[in-house]
């Protein structure tokens, strides 16, 4: 596999600290994501993998610590201004819309792009139709690099789940992403559809030269996928390090006894 | 309306057509969501683009170049960039499996390469050291082919635009390239195609420019196709068909060729784009027939009324209506209202309303098969040729039209037949010579001058059309003597939608029997609709009530075998339902889909043994190949049926 | 300068006709609770109760039956009506929206309210039609401290008192009884509950049951004092910004709100009116509530909503 | 079954994106504004039927077309960007009061400050663009809650607004230029020095509007913009995190949502009324055209037209079908058969077509693009 070229720094967790009432979910966890790079995030259930993720693109404002991207540190923010920095992602439960085509759902994702006010779009003429016309021309991009060209215009609520999978991660794709968030990509999936979404993740981090951290369960997957792998447990940073690292580390070993994967 | 005329190459007649049809289409390729079209002139500009970007890095008259992939804008410019500079291009089917492509590109001698993306790079790559002349590889699609080496890779695109620029800054180079074209000569070798024959290794059939444009001017005429027509190239690019039809025939009569999206949309594409000149080989149709039917049977019990009732209409007056015979006002009036109602909308959801001319090739069409097309509306004909004839032996013209026949010979063709029944012909578009094979050229041709086909046929008396009843050497006997002609049967048998494959053993045999596949999509909505889990295809095939389903059918076809007198011997006796599918990449099918009876008789030997020892199941385990190219072994246990036989013959069962 | 005794007048009118408000809203609550439905048909189930109440005691009057027996068989009456009500609103609209979101079920609630509007009237006629259960004379109070003393309707004072027995009534009945208990443990985890084998559709029925009886007692006090008549639907629509004070899951809020609003308006009738020009009453408790709502959106007494991803 | 698409292809983005792509759809609307511009006129003028009398137009078509237009505004509000609304009448009603004030000049005396504001008398047209204006700055105003509050929330904030208003215009005198009955009269219709008076005239003027807004609302909610709202209807915090700014998408929404209803608002005094009172915008005008959206169809142009019209339909029918029938009902009963009627319907459609009579519509269509299957 390829590494990243550069061991530029994109985003630096600094002793990251969440609790929700009594419950920690996060203590004093720091971590970096490398340009370029495919991050892994892995752990039992409850470690607080997803809870991690929220706090990176603002749903979630951690007590104590504080995230820095691309160069700016920040303790607050809030998720549309992560999304404007250039932070995408996905869900581990789809969180498409549910009321809309494949297309527009991946159009949605072109928001943040598109300047065109609401009279012109009102009018669609002149430059609110080029405009319009040039970005579906990008969506169309993504459409055939995740092929998904027969179901473009079938409303998502009707695909099967592993088709909403890779709309979704066509939607984070539409925004041109310098961080790409994946949260368990490839739960519920069958072995084939499993492999699609690892040659997917890998072209998009190949391809569009996209930084991907992801979360993700089966273990094969993550040490085939990821330059680089965290671990969390209870809400504590465990190990880091490469793959073969991270599968020698006795402390992950014990962390995962008697868990079934 | 054009035809080849006097143009004697292809690239001659891109130019031709640049300078008459301008900015009518003539490429469309659905890609990124819409139809991308090319003008004749704007093809011509890229093609010329092309050449000297292909001369750049190395191509040189004569030189082979193979195409791999599927229908792309891109992959046919190759050809005729190819040809542009009296480079011989050599299509080769998409799907091949490495040794097949090694073969074929070895071979040709080819140094360079056309591939369509990753897929086709990687099998390429990986055959490579085969490959002794092999230069460059170009692709299509750059996806994926980012972190590769790049020494021998370089894009289609970078190509043109290589050339391009080329051509911007030395304009004495678009000259040489103008002059190469106008070198080319009519005996200049146009393409090689490699036959995917259904015994041994694959020949390389070479056709020559002045030939090829002759042959398609003839069926251009035929079938008055003009630039106003549009055609879906959909199938495979090395097969002669594709060539033939979407290609030359495009070029001669300058009609739109447009690209489906992928495989998987062609259906949808064909909806889109409604082309007006339309081949499909009797699968094709039949998967398209067995859909509808599968379909119908959801809907609701009055549309289904509705659609019978229709249908009937259509198969009482139907032909006569489409061959212009007499037709009763009554039946003229109902047969327009069922336009209305059903035939127009159902051509418009199949994609086929705008069809004026439609082909069917390559093996026997069920008679009621054909007769449903016909029947709504749809002007279809069949045609018989070879890739050595560069298609066209016989065709039907309009108005003559038998499901049984292939037609006439084609315009300027001269049919014989031999005295063993072989059909043999000489033709316009008669190939040269097989490349680098004279033992195999010498024994296709006869001493003067006629390619033997390897068919059985015969003139119908009535019609003066050609029969095709079997390759030659199929044609067996029974122990008794009675004519055993297996894809006869083997036809009838497929004609049945439950029924996908069928292989017919009998050839010095005492009774015949058969090696049957279901029809996944329609035994396994019949089996829904009639509660039948089952976990695989495998289960569905052995399961019982999936046994008494075919046995209605096979039995069906006893009692038409009955009706026929010198057939009526060759009922089939026993069958079974085949635990796998048949498979081109197991060697069982063709890569044009037709059934390999001897190596199947050979690899299922136990099988066939069992049938004709009574016993009422057996165990066969067989290597196969999946998708990704591993081998497995599949153990199964197969049932085997009797089945009743109509008139003299004994089932053998009770006989015994 | 405002009096005090006027004040406290005020006040304590408005907190009276706010326990009516409290009834309404107390429908409401437990309906949300049990099964997350936002019951826009809270005031029409009053209307109906009312209807179905007045109706059969005049009828049974004046059939001779004496006063008690006629109360008591009309209530038994209005009680099975809305029984009749409960199921087939669980049958027939509820249960086929089961797992749908909070706003499809809440139209689906202004559905029945046509339904039942129209229905109640159609059968029962749509006058007015007064009601007589409870005295409606006035005390004065301390007249001693204050010149003309506290003006306070006995009808006010038995609707508080009838508030307040039907909460203790409730608390027994949520703490103390089997059903009460299931209804607890279906408003916390519809699936949980159903896997513990408590059947949904009957555990629905008894909310709306309840719902209904609520209304119906809701409905004596207010025709007592209105009559019964349409116009109670739209007073009962006032339970929505009682809610959205107290929280919509708190059977205390709904109390607390009511007094709130109550109080509030009536209050503000007084000594805001009089400089803004009067009918404030008719907007004061919906834009109270929308204050509320943007400084706390869960109300007074709801709980925080977290959202998860 | 009439759909003949094979061969109706798309060479570029923007035929692929309009509006109707297929060409029997074009034809079809074609023949329906024929129909509706230049038919309805033609028969009005030689007074054929069942134009005879004005009532067709005048108690039927009229009406229908404004309330049309004001279920698109609460459509784009409650069917799209999904934020529901109890309060639509009270936006009719400002778009209808400022139109008037506008229209027949505003005086505003600041007395503590030594001056007073005076605008002439506007031109009526102007009056109706800025009385929607009103209501859509109004709207932003009640909508700036939905940031914090939802669903069901939001729907007791609009009740606010229904109520608050009802007694602003019913109380605050200034509004209705000191009528002492409460009940104002619209001014002249001139347009252009063009007097609308006529039904047929009254007609083709909303028609006109309803025309442009519907158009406009359309290419509103097929673009961006209409994805914003939608993405904000589906799942809200994904919107979000894909860049949508919550604030803007659902002002917006408030906003143009307020506009088309205060000018249908306006419309509906000026042009249907001609002089009305407060009650002409009361709760039940909100919850009448909650329901036309949901008969109609959430999220549906088309549905919005439908729905205003099966909400105007149903009465006549009831009314004249028991008599036809020979039972005839007292108005009483009709009005709560309408009630029962209306209920029914509302709950029907949320259990078994969420989507309204729209969306049985276009599943309709599918079927005949796919006759003769079935799916």
């Amino acid at each position: 596999m390829r590494m990243p070229d550069t061991s530029e720094i994109l985003l630096q967790v600094e002793g990251v600290s969440l609790a929700f009432g009594g419950v920690k979910a996060l203590r004093d966890v720091s971590l970096d994501i490398r340009k370029g790079e495919i991050r892994a995030i892995i752990g039992p259930n409850g470690a607080g993998k997803t809870s991690m993720l929220n706090v990176i693109n603002g749903f979630y404002h951690p007590n104590r610590g504080a995230i820095t991207f691309k160069g700016r540190t920040r303790a607050q923010m809030q998720p549309f201004e992560a999304s404007r920095g250039g932070i995408a992602r996905t869900f581990q439960n789809v969180a498409l819309f549910k009321g809309m085509s494949a297309l527009d759902n991946i159009m949605a994702g072109r928001t943040l792009k598109m300047r065109r006010g609401l009279l012109w779009q009102m009018l669609r003429y002149g430059p609110a139709l080029t405009e319009e016309i040039e970005h579906r021309h990008r969506v169309e991009e993504i459409i055939d690099f995740l092929e998904i060209e027969p179901i473009r215009k079938v409303p998502v609520a009707r695909l099967p789940y592993g088709l909403q999978k890779r709309v979704e991660l066509g939607r984070a794709l539409a925004m041109e992403p310098d961080l790409l968030l994946l949260d368990e990509p490839m739960a519920g999936m069958n072995l084939e559809e499993k492999k699609d979404m690892s040659r997917f993740i890998l072209d998009v981090n190949d391809y569009y030269g996209t930084t991907i951290a992801l979360i993700e369960h089966d273990m094969a997957v993550v040490m085939d996928l990821s330059h680089r792998v965290v671990v969390l447990d209870h809400g504590v940073k465990i190990a880091d390090g490469t793959p073969d690292e991270v599968k020698k580390d006795q402390g992950v070993i014990d962390a995962y006894l008697g868990i079934a994967h | 309306m054009a035809d080849g005329g006097s143009f004697d190459t292809f690239p001659k007649l891109l130019l031709r057509n640049a300078a008459q049809f301008g900015n009518g289409p003539a490429f469309r390729h659905k890609d990124l969501g819409i139809w991308q079209t090319w003008t004749w002139t704007e093809v011509a500009g890229i093609v010329r683009a092309y050449a000297a970007g292909l001369q750049r890095i190395g191509l040189q008259p004569g030189d082979t170049i193979a195409i791999v992939g599927s229908n792309r804008p891109k992959l046919y410019w190759t050809v005729m960039a190819a040809q542009a500079l009296r480079a011989i291009p050599v299509p080769v089917y998409s799907d091949a499996v490495a040794d097949e492509l090694a073969y074929v590109l070895a071979h040709a001698d080819v140094k360079f390469v056309a591939a369509q993306d990753q897929e086709q790079v990687d099998k390429i790559l990986s055959v490579s050291d085969r490959v002794p002349h092999l230069r460059k590889i170009v692709y299509d699609e750059p996806r994926g082919l980012r972190d590769y080496d790049h020494s021998r890779l370089v894009a289609i695109h970078d190509v043109i635009e290589g050339g391009r620029a080329a051509l911007a800054g030395n304009p004495a180079l678009g000259d040489q390239i103008d002059e190469i074209i106008r070198q080319g000569e009519g005996s200049d070798v146009s393409i090689i195609l490699y036959t995917s024959g259904t015994t041994g290794a694959s020949k390389g059939v070479m056709l020559s420019a002045r030939r090829c444009i002759d042959a398609v001017t003839d069926t251009v005429r035929f079938d008055r196709l003009t630039e106003n027509d549009v055609a879906l190239a959909y199938l495979p690019l090395a097969w002669v068909g594709d060539h033939y039809l979407n290609y030359a025939q495009g070029l001669a009569a300058g009609f739109c060729m447009a690209c489906p999206e992928s495989g998987e949309t062609v259906e949808q594409d064909l909806r889109e784009i409604g082309p007006t000149f339309y081949f499909a080989p009797p699968r094709v149709f039949e998967n398209m027939l067995t859909r509808v039917m599968i379909r119908m049977e959801d809907a609701a019990p009055i549309k289904r009324r509705i659609f019978d009732y229709f249908l009937g209409i259509a198969r009482r007056h139907g032909e006569s209506i489409l061959t212009g015979k007499p037709v009763p006002v009554s039946g003229r009036l109902l047969y327009a209202l069922g336009r209305l109602i059903l035939y127009e909308p159902l051509k418009n959801v199949l994609g086929l309303s705008r069809v004026r001319v439609a082909y069917t090739a390559g093996e026997a069409i069920g008679p009621d098969l054909f007769a449903f097309y016909r029947s709504i509306g749809l002007n279809l004909k069949q045609l018989y040729g070879q890739t050595e004839a560069f298609l066209y032996v016989t065709c039907q013209p309009d108005g003559e039209i038998y499901s049984d026949t292939v037609g006439p010979a084609a315009p300027n063709v001269d049919i014989r037949i031999a005295e063993s029944g072989e059909v043999q012909f000489r033709s316009p578009g008669m190939f040269v010579r097989y490349f680098k094979d004279q033992a195999k050229t010498a024994e296709a041709l006869t001493p003067d001058g006629y390619v033997k086909t390897g068919d059985a046929g015969f003139f119908d008396e009535q019609t003066g059309h050609l029969k095709i009843i079997d390759r030659a050497k199929d044609v067996g006997r029974l122990a008794d003597g009675t004519i055993f002609a297996p894809k006869y049967l083997e036809n009838k048998l497929k004609f049945f939608p439950s029924i996908k494959e069928a292989v017919a053993f009998g050839d010095s045999r005492e009774f015949v029997c058969a090696i049957l596949n279901i029809d996944l999509t329609a035994v396994g909505s019949w089996a829904e609709r009639n509660n039948i889990a089952y976990g695989s295809y495998q289960e569905l095939a052995g399961h019982p009530q999936v046994y008494d389903l075919v046995t209605k059918s096979v039995e069906e076809v006893n009692r038409s075998l009955a009706e026929e007198k010198v057939m009526a011997g060759a009922q089939i006796r026993r069958f079974l339902i085949l635990h796998k599918e048949l498979d081109a990449d197991d060697g069982e099918l063709t890569r044009t889909q037709k059934v390999r009876r001897g190596f199947i008789a050979e690899r299922y030997g136990p099988l066939v043994t069992a049938l004709y020892d009574g016993s009422h199941e057996a165990d066969i385990s067989t290597e196969v190949t999946f998708e990704d190219g591993r081998k497995g072994v599949i153990a199964a246990r197969v049932k085997i049926r009797d089945v009743q036989t109509i008139g003299a013959a004994e089932p053998f069962g009770r006989a015994a | 300068m405002i009096a005090l005794g006027q004040f406290l007048e005020v006040l304590i009118g408005g907190l009276m006709s706010g326990v009516l408000y409290s009834l309404v809203a107390l429908g409401f609550v437990l309906i949300f609770k049990a099964s997350g439905v936002f019951n826009f048909a809270q005031g029409a189930m009053v209307l109906l109760a009312g209807l179905a109440l007045v109706r059969s005691l005049d009828l049974l009057v004046a059939n001779g039956f004496p006063l008690w027996v006629a109360i008591v068989l009309g209530i038994g009456f209005a009680a099975v009506i809305m029984a009749i009500t409960a199921w087939l609103i669980e049958r027939f609209v509820i249960g086929p929206l089961v797992n749908q979101n909070a706003l499809t079920l809440f139209m689906s609630t202004i559905g029945v309210t046509f339904v039942l509007e129209g229905a109640a009237q159609m059968i029962f006629g749509s006058d007015v039609y007064p009601l007589r259960l409870f005295p409606t004379d006035i005390w004065l109070l301390f007249e001693s401290h204050f010149p003309g003393g506290i003006l306070v309707n006995q009808l006010d004072v038995w609707g508080g008192l009838i508030a307040g027995i039907l909460v203790a009534g409730l608390a027994i009945f949520f703490q103390q009884t089997k059903t009460g208990r299931a209804l607890r443990a279906v408003a916390d985890d519809h699936m949980a509950a159903q896997s513990v084998g408590i059947p949904i559709g009957w555990i629905w029925f008894v909310v709306w049951l309840v719902a209904g009886l609520v209304a119906l007692v809701a409905a004596t006090v207010w025709g007592t004092k209105l009559g019964v008549q349409f116009s109670i639907t739209f007073l009962a629509l006032k339970a929505l910004p009682v809610l959205i004070i107290g929280g919509l899951t708190s059977v205390p809020g709904a109390i607390v709100g009511g007094l709130i609003v109550g109080a509030g308006e009536k209050l503000a009738e007084v000594f805001l009116g009089s400089h803004i020009g009067g009918g404030i009453e008719y907007w004061f408790a919906y834009v109270l509530a929308l204050a509320v709502l943007l400084v706390r959106p869960q109300g007074l007494f709801g709980e925080r909503i977290i959202e998860r991803i | 079954m009439l759909y003949r698409e094979a061969g109706q292809f798309k060479t570029t983005y923007a035929e692929d994106m309009a509006i109707f792509p297929i060409r029997q759809d074009r034809m079809a609307l074609a023949i329906l504004l024929g129909i509706a511009f230049i038919g309805v006129p033609l028969l009005a003028d030689f007074d054929i039927w069942p134009f005879g009398s004005d009532y067709l137009l005048r108690a039927i078509l009229l009406p229908f077309l404004i309330l049309a237009l004001a279920a698109i505004g609460v459509n784009i509000l409650v069917g799209y960007c999904g934020q529901i609304s109890l309060g639509s009448g009270a936006f009719m009603a400002i778009g209808a009061y400022s139109a008037y004030k506008l229209g027949t000049g505003v005086h505003i005396p600041l007395d503590w400050l030594g001056f007073a504001i005076s605008i002439p008398p506007l031109p009526v047209l102007l009056s109706i663009l800025l009385g929607g204006l009103a209501a859509a700055v109004v709207g932003i105003l009640f909508g700036i809650p939905s940031l914090r509050i939802k669903g069901l929330y939001l729907a007791v904030a609009t009740l606010a607004a229904q109520f608050f208003f009802d007694w602003v215009f019913l109380r605050v005198p200034w509004f209705t230029n000191y009528a002492p009955s409460g009940s104002v009269s619209a001014p002249t219709l001139d347009f252009f020095g063009l007097n609308v008076g006529t039904p047929i005239e009254r007609y083709m003027l909303c028609l006109i509007f309803v025309t442009v807004f519907a158009f406009l609302a359309k290419n509103l909610v097929r673009g961006n913009l209409g994805r914003q709202w939608m993405a904000i209807r589906d799942m809200d915090i994904a919107a979000e995190l894909i860049g949508i700014r919550p604030l803007y998408a659902k002002l917006t929404a408030f906003a143009v949502s307020s506009f088309i209803i205060g000018v249908a608002g306006a419309l509906w005094a000026f042009v249907y009324l001609g002089s009305w009172e407060p009650l002409a915008f009361s709760i039940e005008r909100s919850l009448q055209l909650l329901f036309m959206v949901i008969i109609g169809g959430l999220g549906s142009i088309m549905g919005s037209f439908i729905g205003a019209a099966f909400i105007l339909i149903l009465p006549i029918m009831l009314n004249l079908l028991p008599t036809q029938l020979g039972v005839p009902l007292s108005t009483e009963t009709i009005t709560h058969l309408e009630f029962i009627i209306f209920g029914s319907l509302i709950c029907y459609l949320l259990i078994k077509e969420p989507h309204g009579f729209a969306r049985l519509i276009s599943i309709g269509k599918e079927k005949l693009r796919l006759w003769p299957f079935p799916y």
